[in-house]
């Protein structure tokens, strides 16, 4: 049987009075892929943000891989594993696309500063190692010929891209993607759907998946979690989903 | 469109780049007749914060040599010829001023008044390099006055020290004697600078003498809110203040005492505290009975003063008619008066023709304005004699006092010598301190 | 035509990671190296070292400094120069309390002194930010040269606050004249301006710019805000303090802590817009357009009056120089907001392609 | 005791002359997202072109207030078209820098007009202890506390003109059709824009009070210490003022002008002593900064919360 790589238990988020999540619990299985669906302002992302640590739930925890989240901050998140991508593309503007690739593995790089300063030697071993990963997910995400372009030029698709790309960098063992697909077209879509389940294949990287287009959520996850204003109201594979009533009258009823 | 901007913006850069080599090149091409000529460089400020107290001395000064040309045609035969660079009152400004001023006559630049306390200390290790004397009119570094350890530095006429023993002086004078000083509170309000520093050891010296209470009281730059520093001197209730001010600050004082009520006949400012741009600024009735020391006497009835109207003014030549008389201009007047007196006494020995920084240097420790002369220089009490020696590049040590009639400066003393004692033994410990950290051996430079 | 890449195949990742990876920039790079430490020396007048080219390379470095933090963190400072004062006055007072410190050793000691003030004044960048962070630099601005005013330990008890240098001795060795202070500088910057080259193409130059970008997402992926901050705001003062120091020491060879104001903080501020925000070589290009700008204008309004027979009233070429100075800056940020590193880029990208145009 | 009330008094009322100051920042910077640093030379400009315009133009006081207001709002529409127009959508970093250029030109513009000299600004306000302007209008201020016939009558006006003025810019901002436009600006350029208001129509009016500000801040600071460059260094003093109130808040520019005051002089009188004085150049950087510690946004400014 497989393990849970993150529990949420119970969890509950206000901003000033206003509830975005009310006693919100799941819990996400190794090597599988979870998404979140529900309609605007259901409270998804904040659902990642309580994740992440960016934001701190007023009730309830976060287990991951067995450690209950303590007062945690999202670089702690991340050294510990979590990677993410934003619901609004969150690159780096000013930087090319392999540095925003590099920054991702800020976190596993070792060099002092005053190595990275003579660069020669420790600094440049290790610049080249990272270099080689992160041209390998280049490879893998086919973008190798934008390598040097700095991000802001970039078509939105690809800058998508690129947000996962750095992501990856960090290999991670649990994904956060925030709509990744919106504003794509079906063709990009499957590239990206593809590149999903493989980064889940190849690397058994878990996946938690906010997404509304239906056809990509049935077609790609193995459970589906549905929230409705801050509330969990369905829970199960796509299967059981697309037969809830009550998901259905709160959400897939709603034409789209 | 892009490639236009860029074209055009690197030809600005790379055309600037070229032009600014010029302070080479040029200095020759502009002084072909540089041979027979006394070049003046001159670095003064007109812009800026203190650009107002700046723009009446250069104004002065450059009168006074147009006024020798015209008049006299230069010193001995010896055309005159100058430069202005402005330096805002900013040392790195002031410091690419000398370099360039420096270039732009073989004989150099005859002296250099930089008219700031920071660019002289920036100075004072370059001048004996270059050996051009450097003469700073009642700032700069005080213990420059003993030439032995400064031989090319010149604090003409008097330095902060006798000032401020000067300055306690006239208050005891006021007092009916300087015994009277005994229990009397005095505060000095100083701007809080390095400048504002200069009076401090000297002052509590003085204070310790005549056993009369000091307390000191800083103004942050720029000085103008002194709310505090003044409600402060009213709780004190001093018998007198010592204004210790520069630009904007002193006006502020004088205004916010009368805003406290403080009386201004009860208030003495330093020479740089003291102009017709710091009272006039107060407001009027504001600055009624204020009394300041002063280096020169403000007034324009002193005949060099109506050859300066005569030869330059009428002749719709002149910097700026509204300056004449006032108190800086004629400090600038008598700046170049000392200069070109100590040019005209290099002359005497070594001959009528321009004269090298080194020449003018043994003109300034040999210069000697005894009353007489200054009269038949037209001078008359605007200035106090002088008689430079090596050992005392000071000359003088007097300061004069005049006081704010509502209308115009008034002098109300008889130049006013401090502690010379007192005031020679500070800055002959702290030449040789400064002697030993730089390793250097006193002595009379001689020629 | 020269200048094209083409034909240089990178066989490695080191090598397309190498400082100048292509052939043309690196015999650029040499021809400039060769110029200022051969032919400058060579050529240069007194003038020249003293009043151009050694403030031209004092400056560039502190608005490098300047731009490491403002440029490539994002986080702008208007305490430049305070932190300058700080380096100055940290290698007078080793000099002075330890008998026999070479003096290269003062300097790094002053950099690592205004590093850890710097770090001190950089805690409030956690909380603050934008304008609001660069107005409480402006805190750091007023009270250190207050400081070395009010305690006269740092200033060595002079009566007036003013400073002195100790000689620039280095084993022995007495750099005094302005050419030997010149290379002495050159040399200084140039290994300095290096190592901060290489900071920013490594890790902590990515964070810096992550950081400047998006902050939040910076944090999400794992990289310590506080952490990359503060080493911002350290190496930049590092920076800074050796710029004060070699002010102090090689150019004015005597200051005062009034020296360092608000005004100086702000130059140093335009060298870094003008220049180039986010780049090591707009520094450079900043601080020589500053450096050269107010003499050229001096001598362009003062030599055309002269030609046009113009009597100038007297201070009208001070004011203009103020009307020209603001007029330029106003002019760059509109037409090219990345100053003239941006220029300097355009024109490579060009010469790549030349002739064709796309 | 009633030293504390003086110094505190004296303090509040020197605030409100910061407050002065302050207040054109925070207009524009309300209404355009722009941190205008040469606000202090525009006051500088003012106050010059105030004296100049009747020493030079030999003008009468009011031929001379109009001809200042005139300038002041040409500048300021200028300045709106010409250097910050081009610049929308810049990062507001340019545009802060952009307005420091600005700052150098103003003030060499200034000085090229009217000249580098010092001139008094006489407005014919009493400056004495109010005690004495109340008995020259013949009445008796002896039922007065100490206290208050202590307070200076310059200051006391001064502090009614910065009354008059935020009141009047408040009724501007909520009664007028421009004022409600202005206010929709400074909520959403874009919103603003998509219901169709006039938005360069709208700067160029805010850049214009904001000139007016700048000239009754440059009269009064004018009147206060002569008229001269050192006028701009005025904007120093404003800055501490803004980030304490934050820099988009008309009540925070006062209130917080009014606490800077009061808290630098009583630093000064009370803990200055105990370090050679002069903390006043720094004690008001420090305090805003330590508050800004505790509450980012200043103390009118609204929180904002990161959204990702």
């Amino acid at each position: 049987m497989t393990e849970n790589i993150l529990n949420v238990n119970k969890v509950s988020l206000s901003f000033g009075g206003v509830a975005a999540l009310k006693n919100v619990s799941f819990q996400v299985e190794e090597h599988k892929i979870l998404a979140i669906i529900g309609p605007n302002g259901a409270g998804k992302s904040s659902l990642l943000n309580v994740v992440n640590g960016v934001y701190k739930p007023q009730k309830g925890q976060v287990i991951f891989k067995g450690k209950t989240w303590k007062n945690v901050v999202p670089y702690e998140a991340a050294r510990s594993g979590i990677a993410r991508t934003f619901q609004n593309i969150a690159l780096f503007k000013g930087m090319s696309v392999l540095d925003n690739i590099l920054t991702g593995r800020n976190l596993k790089m070792r060099a002092g500063l005053l190595s990275q300063a003579i660069y020669l030697g420790k600094c440049q071993r290790e610049e080249t190692n990272h270099r080689k990963a992160v041209e390998q997910i280049i490879d893998f995400l086919q973008i190798q010929h934008i390598r040097k372009t700095p991000v802001g030029r970039l078509p939105y698709g690809l800058q998508k891209r690129v947000e996962l790309a750095r992501a990856l960098a960090a290999e991670p063992e649990l994904l956060l993607l925030d709509e990744p697909m919106a504003g794509m077209n079906v063709e990009e879509k499957e590239d990206m759907s593809r590149f999903i389940l493989d980064v889940n294949e190849e690397y058994g990287t878990s996946v938690i998946l906010i997404e509304h287009d239906m056809g990509v959520v049935m077609d790609i996850s193995d459970k589906v979690v549905v929230l409705d204003y801050g509330k969990k109201i369905g829970e199960g594979t796509p299967e059981e989903i697309r037969n809830n009533q009550e998901v259905i009258d709160a959400y897939l009823g709603v034409a789209r | 469109m892009k490639s236009t901007k860029v074209a055009l913006s690197l030809i600005v850069f790379v055309l600037f780049i070229g032009c600014s080599e010029s302070p080479n090149t040029d200095s020759v091409v502009q002084d072909t007749d540089a041979s027979d000529t006394q070049f003046f460089g001159v670095a003064g400020y007109r812009v800026g914060p203190y650009g107002p107290n700046g723009a009446p001395v250069a104004t002065g000064y450059l009168d006074y040599l147009q006024m020798l040309n015209e008049r006299d045609g230069g010193i001995n035969g010896v055309k005159l010829t100058w430069e202005e660079c402005e330096t805002e009152y900013n040392t790195s400004k002031g410091l690419e001023c000398y370099e360039r001023l420096k270039t732009r006559n073989p004989m150099g630049p005859t002296a250099i008044h930089p008219m700031s306390t920071g660019i002289t200390y920036g100075l004072i290790d370059k001048v004996p390099v270059d050996q051009i004397p450097l003469i700073t009119l009642g700032y700069g570094r005080t213990d420059a006055s003993d030439g032995r350890v400064f031989p090319w530095v010149f604090p003409l006429l008097s330095n902060y020290w006798s000032l401020t023993s000067a300055i306690v002086r006239f208050i005891g004078k006021q007092e009916g004697g300087l015994d009277n000083l005994k229990g009397k509170k005095i505060v000095l309000l100083y701007h809080d600078s390095a400048y504002g520093k200069e009076p401090h050891q000297l002052l509590k010296a003085e204070a310790k003498n005549f056993s009369f209470d000091l307390s000191m009281i800083p103004v942050p730059h720029p000085g103008n809110e002194q709310q505090s520093q003044w409600l402060r001197i009213k709780k004190e209730k001093p018998d007198w203040v010592i204004v210790w001010g520069w630009g904007v600050s002193t006006a502020t004082s004088i205004k916010t005492a009368k805003k406290v009520g403080f009386p201004r006949e009860k208030m003495v400012g330093n020479w740089w505290s003291g102009a017709e741009v710091d009272t006039l600024a107060a407001g009027k009735g504001a600055s009624e009975g204020y009394y300041a020391a002063t280096l020169n006497l403000a007034g324009d009835h002193y005949p060099v003063i109506e050859d300066i109207k005569e030869h330059v003014y009428d002749k719709g030549n002149g910097g700026d008619e509204s300056y004449i008389g006032t108190v800086l201009w004629n400090r600038g007047v008598a700046m170049a008066m000392l200069t070109t007196e100590a040019v005209r006494n290099a002359q005497a020995k070594y001959g009528n023709k321009p004269m090298s920084g080194r020449q003018v240097r043994w003109g300034i420790e040999n210069l000697d304005l005894s009353q007489a002369r200054l009269d038949s220089l037209g001078f008359g009490k605007m200035v106090p004699p002088i008689k430079v020696s090596c050992e005392d590049h000071e000359g003088s040590g007097l300061a004069g006092f005049q006081q704010w009639d509502g209308g115009k400066w008034v002098s109300v003393s008889d130049w006013i010598q401090g502690d010379s004692d007192l005031v020679r033994r500070q800055v002959e410990e702290s030449a040789a301190k400064y002697a030993k950290e730089k390793n250097i051996t006193p002595k009379c430079l001689g020629e | 035509m020269f200048y094209r890449e083409s034909g240089q195949l990178k066989t490695s990742y080191q090598e397309d990671q190498a400082l100048l990876s292509i052939t043309q920039d690196r015999i650029g790079l040499l021809l400039i190296l060769i110029g200022a430490f051969v032919l400058i020396p060579l050529l240069a007048s007194d003038y020249w070292f003293t009043a151009i080219l050694i403030p031209f390379l004092v400056f560039s470095l502190a608005a490098l400094g300047l731009n490491l933090l403002t440029g490539y963190a994002g986080q702008l400072s208007l305490g430049t120069a305070a932190f300058m004062a700080v380096g100055a006055f940290a290698a007078y007072n080793f000099e002075l309390r330890v008998p026999g410190l070479p003096v290269l050793v003062s300097f790094i000691l002053a950099g690592i002194t205004t590093a850890i003030v710097g770090i001190a004044f950089g805690i409030p960048s956690l909380r603050i930010r934008g304008f609001y962070l660069a107005v409480a630099t402006l805190a750091a601005q007023f009270f250190i040269p207050w400081l070395l005013v009010k305690v006269g330990w740092f200033t060595n008890y002079s009566s007036s606050g003013v400073i002195t240098t100790q000689p620039v001795e280095i084993f022995g060795y007495v750099f005094d004249s302005p050419v030997e202070r010149y290379l002495l500088v050159l040399a200084i910057v140039s290994v300095l301006a290096l190592l901060a080259k290489n900071l920013v193409r490594s890790n902590i130059g990515r964070a810096w710019m992550a950081v400047r970008d998006m902050d939040v997402a910076a944090e999400v992926i794992g990289i310590k805000i506080m952490r990359t901050k503060l080493i911002a705001f350290g190496v930049s003062s590092f920076y800074c303090g050796v710029a004060g120091a070699l002010y102090a020491y090689v150019y004015l060879g005597s200051v005062e802590p009034d020296g360092f104001n608000l005004d100086l903080s702000f130059r140093i501020l335009f060298m870094v817009i003008i220049g180039g925000i986010g780049s090591i070589m707009g520094s450079f290009f900043g601080a020589a357009f500053i450096t050269l700008l107010p003499i050229f204008l001096d001598i362009i309004i003062n030599d055309g009056a002269a030609l046009l027979n113009l009597k100038l009233a007297a201070g009208i070429t001070s004011v203009m120089q103020l009307l020209v100075f603001g007029g330029l800056i106003i002019f760059f940020l509109i037409v090219e907001p990345l100053g003239l590193a941006r220029l300097w880029q355009i024109t490579k990208e060009k010469l790549r392609l030349w002739p064709f145009p796309h | 005791m009633e030293f504390f009330l003086e110094v505190l008094i004296g303090g509040l009322l020197a605030g409100v002359m910061y407050s002065l100051v302050a207040l054109g920042f925070v207009l524009i910077y309300k209404a355009s997202g722009v941190f205008n640093f040469a606000q202090g030379a525009m006051v500088f400009f003012a106050a010059l072109t105030f004296v100049g315009a009747q020493e030079k133009l030999g003008l009468s006081l009011w031929a001379a207030l109009a001809f200042s207001l005139l300038l002041m709002i040409l500048l300021g529409v200028l300045t709106e078209k010409i250097v910050l127009r081009p610049l929308v959508n810049q990062p507001p970093i340019s545009l802060f820098m952009v307005t420091i250029g600005l700052t150098f030109f103003v003030e060499g513009l200034a000085q090229l007009m009217w000249g580098t000299k010092v001139y008094p600004l006489e407005l014919g306000i009493p400056d004495e202890p109010v005690a004495t302007t109340i008995e020259s209008l013949g009445l008796s201020a002896t039922n007065l506390p100490t206290v208050l016939q202590e307070i200076n009558s310059f200051d006391l006006i001064a502090a009614i003109v910065a009354g008059v003025l935020v009141a009047g810019l408040a009724i501007f901002f909520q009664i007028t059709k421009i004022g409600r436009a202005l206010r929709a600006v400074a909520d959403d350029h874009q919103a603003a824009l998509s219901i169709g208001i006039p938005l360069k129509s709208i700067w160029a009016i805010v850049w214009s009070v904001a000139g007016f500000v700048a000239l009754v801040a440059g009269l009064m600071w004018g009147a206060r210490n002569g008229v001269q460059f050192a006028l701009t260094f005025v904007a120093l003093k404003a800055l501490p003022v803004l980030i304490l109130g934050g820099f988009d808040s008309v009540m925070g520019a006062i209130v917080g002008g009014l606490i800077i005051g009061a808290l630098e002089k009583l630093a000064e009188v009370y803990i200055g002593p105990f370090f050679g004085g002069g903390i006043e150049i720094w004690f008001a950087y420090v305090a805003a900064l330590l508050f800004l510690l505790i509450r980012p946004e200043g103390l009118f400014g609204d929180k904002q919360i990161d959204r990702v």
